[in-house]
């Protein structure tokens, strides 16, 4: 039913509520109920990020018991900023982030399920069981992935934007990045060729205050607005544990972004409630458990949105269990639904390395995979890379 | 069919495919304005304007990123490094976005991309300047790549590399800029993959690929004079591989040099030799020799770049060896 | 002599060559506030201090370059890559002015530098995590590389690396840094360049390096099971490179496998190849087989990494080819 | 005798001045001719200026012959700036730059036969002709080279200034770029690090307008003065083309960073008076004629201290033509000599790649090189690499 929520009976659907926040001040009295937000909508929106939280804290679960594996870093504590930066857009927008990418996917329209299956490594994940939890892919909802090296997707979300310009499109592409992740390189070149080619580009810091153990401040003298200054970028900076300011914010700013204002960089302030990854601890040498603590108690966004509502008597106890309930049920099926997924079948190992296997020659160089069968081709070549035993080494922890 | 350089080869080829499909375009430094740092550009920017002939700041992780991006959306970049030997600063975007994405995504997102430039030395520019990149290339799967030896393989597979699917590094040698060929003047495409048999001997084969092929018929011409009739195949794609063409000149030949501009060490002609002797070790008669460029990196000293270039009479060496 | 983990004679060996020399001192994400991402650099912020353990940014390329700068000056980084993975982004500092300072400077400037980190696959971290880099680093001349596989050798080599003049990159592996092992409590500095040859068996060769040789042994005792006994050979140090280990394990048993983690194409294994057959071409009585990572980005799906790891039965499968 | 006036008669020798600038409203008015200087010291940078101008030209002529190859870039225009940059400072003070390296070379002590027998790639050079033009080493009087990445230099400059620090040590360093190098994200990385460390570090651009045949208003949507704002290092300009101005001001700016004032970033105004290399044209379809004529005639750093000296009455006509006379004379002793020195030793080919030849093992895998003879080592392996006979293919021009 959540889904159906999602999907249509709310307002805050993907790009329907666009205009509202820009318009937040117009909208009729009787409908606008708290910042020009109907009732249904901020149902949705906390619907949306309980979503978000459920289906993390079910990762962590399946992560524990191992049915995930690798990589996994949690969303969790920034979901203001998936469902406020996101859901504002329009279906083809463009959406691109880096691993930690649960949340976004989600928001930008890939489901639960799919999302979960891709945890798995299963068939039916978003990318075939070949990503996992770092690397979601819908490019039919324009979610754009999920990369791994930090600053990576930078220039790759600023090519987005130079498509749609090149195009000559009115879609957007939002960007987003961790704080870390100004301190690359390819921040300076991409945000120095979206200005002078004036691309339709948000790039949205999140910032956590943290990459990994280490703090922002430690690692820049300035403070995150000054970043993209040295470009002609505009800063802004929202607080994106309050999804209603992020919401509006947002969808102001894509009306503008696709109007023609050029690039954007927002420093999104938010919090991490869980550690980096899976495998690191919530606090340590690098932040106080009174630190952590004091935020999951006073910054939670969807406690934050949960105590408006019902202060303002939009929501009841009852309401939001049976909403919770719901969710958790969409979280739970979408478990179920991956760990029903097959595994991804062995003789698809080479498919997908080339989108074009060429009628000659011999593409993989093992001798086992496809392509340069032009003459029939007898694999040949010996076992390189023979069927996998077990892994190399012994032991091991991971970090990441 | 008309007499062109190489470098209108290549041009002829972009502006072909530019033609033909409107999400082809160009961008690199000095591509636009400047006609191109070798001019390989030339006369572009006039007639596709600034939208699609684009000069792009100093950034190579940025720029090259950047097409990879726009090719994930559709479109079908043609990035030019001024040199590759600038493209280790763009190596990550290659290797990590472009070669992998296709996979990650399974199957979903494509990346049509061309990266194209010379590679290895031309006169006496030194160590940074001089270094054949074959092997950053294809170590890792996902990227295709070509390397044309004439001007109607510089359309031809340029062409197709515009057109191919999958990320295509074309690499081309500036000191191949001036070399004048016959062109076919018609759309023109060569199918990615396979080798060229540029002299049929059958004494001994000498395999290569790129700027190098020029050498190997020098050398075929030397070897010729004391009456030793070489083979030489012109790979000219090196993933795709046409590993056909490879072993049947050796199981004709029973003897093999592998000649290339790069450094010996896990460079393209030890995966050659490994594959020979994995897929026709009965029929070699001799060990597969390699020339290669000294494994130094490149000395500005212009007696020094001599003796570290290979060059035909370590060729001839090569090949009386495994004779 | 102690048992210790692979991890903590690493961190010996830094601490051995950091009480010795004031001008070493390890930069690298997350090395000192966080003890290391893996835990290397445990209590060495509070042992040495924050001027000679120093957390830098995540910006590969200068952190790496800086590093290189300060080697120049005469002092000597242990430069940690948190995973080499994401030293593409540093790769032109580490090829274009690491590997090639001396040579330009002619003799001037040395560079001993240590880059460090994890190579390869661990588990199920899926393409951009995944890659062995061996091959990036050793194609162009000018850098060392060791492979340790045993926390001996890890204290050994490290230390090693850290006292050499060059430019050394040490190549760990995530799945390594739990393994136990003996280590010798002096001060202990293994010589890069030799190979150590794990088990002498005299039917088969089976030379590897790094994380494999585990496999390899793996291998071998299943090998053995069926009576076949099978040389292990480690290489530990990739430049410089053991040839006479190589040639003389081949010279015993005329068969040989490369085994490796690392993709075929142009990767460590097929130099080792090209390198015997130029060289023990009539020792050989069979080709010499590779085993290697599939050639493809590497799958996270567990059923699909496993597919396309290298493992013990396909060594064994290999080993049975080439007898 | 100009080598002595460099090294000895003038008080602008390396360091013998460096607080002459700052404090040049306190010096003695029957001494402080013009703006702090002497007249020696004003004739000694004069003539330091035309060493450089001579010494290029003379580079022109030789590469015109063939005596000089591969890639040549001239600071013919910019001399402004390696004499009012590099003079001030300390011998043991370090210096970086770019490929465009001859001046700021010969500035820094390199001498002009040293740097003119580099060019012809002798043995002689200051780096035994294996660097070239663009890679002039002398570590022994602090310059470390001549890179020909744009913007490697940055991060090995910056470097430098970590290892100056962390010996606790009171040399700078002063690192070179061009304006192009701004977009280079090695910019961002080093100069972030620079400033949350507090490196003694001064990053010169030096803004000739264009990289190549681009106008650095068409790849950047700022001022340079913007560009290091973003890291909280402090921005200077200065007119690079008035070397007493730059001079005073970097005698001044080094003592402070010396004192401890922390990373510097200046923006010296300058314009290049040739074509990008040998190969390119001095002007073309970016930049007309005009341009370069205006700028050639009104803004060249020689002409306009002469014509300042003239002007107050402390350089005559026949001063200047000995001078000159006197400049020219190096120059062309540096071309005899770098002409007289022989080519590299071909058996030194593989000497310098390492530094370390380990006793094990085998560290050139040709089979040609040394090391790795622990048993007494036959080459072999074949003639990889064979002898080189001629270069690959016809023709081709050298751009760069
Ligand atoms: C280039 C690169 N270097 C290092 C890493 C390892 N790493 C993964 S996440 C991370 C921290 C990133 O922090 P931030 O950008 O703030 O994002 P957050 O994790 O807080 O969302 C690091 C160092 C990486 N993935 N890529
Ligand atoms: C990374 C890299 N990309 C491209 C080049 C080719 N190239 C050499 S110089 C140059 C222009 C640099 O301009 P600028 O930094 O302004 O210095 P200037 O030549 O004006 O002194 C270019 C593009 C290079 N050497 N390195
Ligand atoms: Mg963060
Ligand atoms: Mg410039």
């Amino acid at each position: 039913m959540l889904q159906a929520t999602r999907e249509t009976e709310s307002g805050v659907a993907n790009g329907d509520r666009s205009s509202a926040g820009g318009d937040a001040d117009d909208a009729p009295g009787d409908v606008a109920v708290i910042e020009g937000f109907t009732r249904e909508e901020l149902h949705a929106l906390l619907a949306e990020m309980l979503v978000y939280r459920r289906f993390e804290e079910k990762a962590e679960e399946s992560y524990a018991i191992g049915r995930i594996g690798g990589f996994c870093h949690l969303h969790i504590g920034q979901e203001g900023l998936a469902a406020g930066a996101i859901r504002p857009l329009r279906e083809d927008d463009l959406v691109i982030t880096a691993y930690r990418d649960h949340t976004q996917a989600i928001a930008k329209g890939i489901t639960p399920r799919a999302a979960m299956a891709e945890l798995y490594g299963r068939v039916d994940g978003c990318s075939g069981g070949r990503g996992g939890s770092m690397h979601l892919f819908d490019a039919t909802v324009g979610f754009m992935g999920g990369h791994g090296i930090v600053g990576g997707q930078i220039p790759l979300g600023t090519g987005l934007g130079w498509a749609i310009r090149y195009r000559g499109d009115d879609q957007i592409c939002v960007c987003f990045m961790g704080d870390a992740a100004v301190n690359q390189g390819a921040f300076l070149e991409s945000l120095n060729m979206a200005a002078i080619w004036h691309l339709p580009v948000i790039y949205v810091v999140e910032n956590n205050e943290y990459g990994m153990g280490t703090a922002f401040s430690r690692v820049s003298a300035t403070e995150m607005e000054a970043r993209s200054g040295a470009y002609g970028i505009p800063a802004h900076t929202v607080n994106g544990q309050d999804v209603l300011e992020t919401y509006r914010f947002f969808a102001d700013m894509a009306e503008r972004v696709r109007g023609g204002a050029g690039p954007q960089f927002v420093n999104a302030e938010t919090y991490r409630f869980r550690g980096h990854s899976m495998s690191d601890p919530v606090s340590g040498t690098y932040r106080s458990k009174e630190e952590v603590e004091s935020h999951v108690q006073e910054q939670d966004p969807i406690k934050l949105l949960r105590d408006r509502l019902m202060a303002a008597d939009l929501l009841t106890q009852a309401e939001l269990e049976a909403m919770d309930g719901e969710v958790r049920a969409v979280c739970e099926d979408a478990a179920e639904f991956a760990d029903a997924s097959p595994l991804p079948d062995p003789s698809t190992l080479y498919d997908h390395v080339y989108a074009e296997i060429n009628e000659h020659g011999r593409l993989f160089l093992d001798g086992r995979g496809p392509g340069g069968a032009a003459r029939g081709g007898t694999p040949g070549g010996g076992p390189a890379g023979g069927p996998g035993a077990a892994a190399g080494g012994p032991g091991g922890s991971a970090h990441g | 069919m008309a007499e062109l350089t190489y470098r209108d080869a290549l041009n002829a080829a972009m502006c072909q495919e530019m033609d033909r499909d409107d999400s082809v375009f160009l961008m690199g430094e000095e591509v636009a304005e400047y006609d191109g740092a070798y001019k390989v550009s030339r006369g572009m920017l006039a007639r596709y304007g600034d939208r699609r002939v684009v000069d792009s700041p100093i950034s190579e992780l940025g720029f090259a990123g950047l097409c990879v991006g726009a090719a994930t959306a559709g479109l079908r970049p043609i990035c030019e490094f001024m040199t590759f030997n600038f493209s280790f600063l763009a190596l990550d975007q290659v290797i990590n976005n472009a070669a992998k994405m296709f996979y990650m995504s399974n199957g979903q997102i494509s990346v049509p991309i061309v990266f194209r430039g010379p590679t290895g030395a031309a006169l006496q520019l030194s160590a940074q300047h001089s270094q054949a990149c074959e092997t950053y290339y294809v170590h890792a799967p996902g990227v295709k790549l070509v390397t044309p030896a004439t001007p109607a393989d510089a359309k031809g597979l340029l062409a197709a590399a515009i057109r191919d699917d999958d990320p295509v590094a074309v690499m081309e040698g500036e000191l191949l800029y001036n070399v004048r060929g016959e062109v076919p003047d018609e759309e023109y495409v060569i199918p990615l993959g396979v080798a060229d048999l540029k002299r049929s001997g059958g004494d001994v084969s000498i395999i290569t690929h790129g700027k190098m092929v020029h050498v190997a018929l020098q050398a075929a011409t030397m070897l010729a004079r004391d009456g030793i009739e070489a083979d030489v195949l012109d790979l000219r794609s090196i993933r795709p591989l046409d590993v056909d063409a490879i072993l049947e000149t050796v199981a004709r030949t029973n003897r093999a040099v592998y000649l290339e501009e790069g450094w010996p060490f896990a460079g393209v002609g030890a995966q050659i030799v490994a594959l020979i002797q994995e897929e026709a070790f009965d029929d070699l008669d001799a060990p597969v020799m390699r020339v290669t460029q000294a494994d130094v990196p490149m000395p500005y000293a212009k007696n020094l770049e001599q003796l570290a270039k290979p060059g035909a009479r370590g060729v001839v060496e090569a090949c009386r060896r495994v004779l």
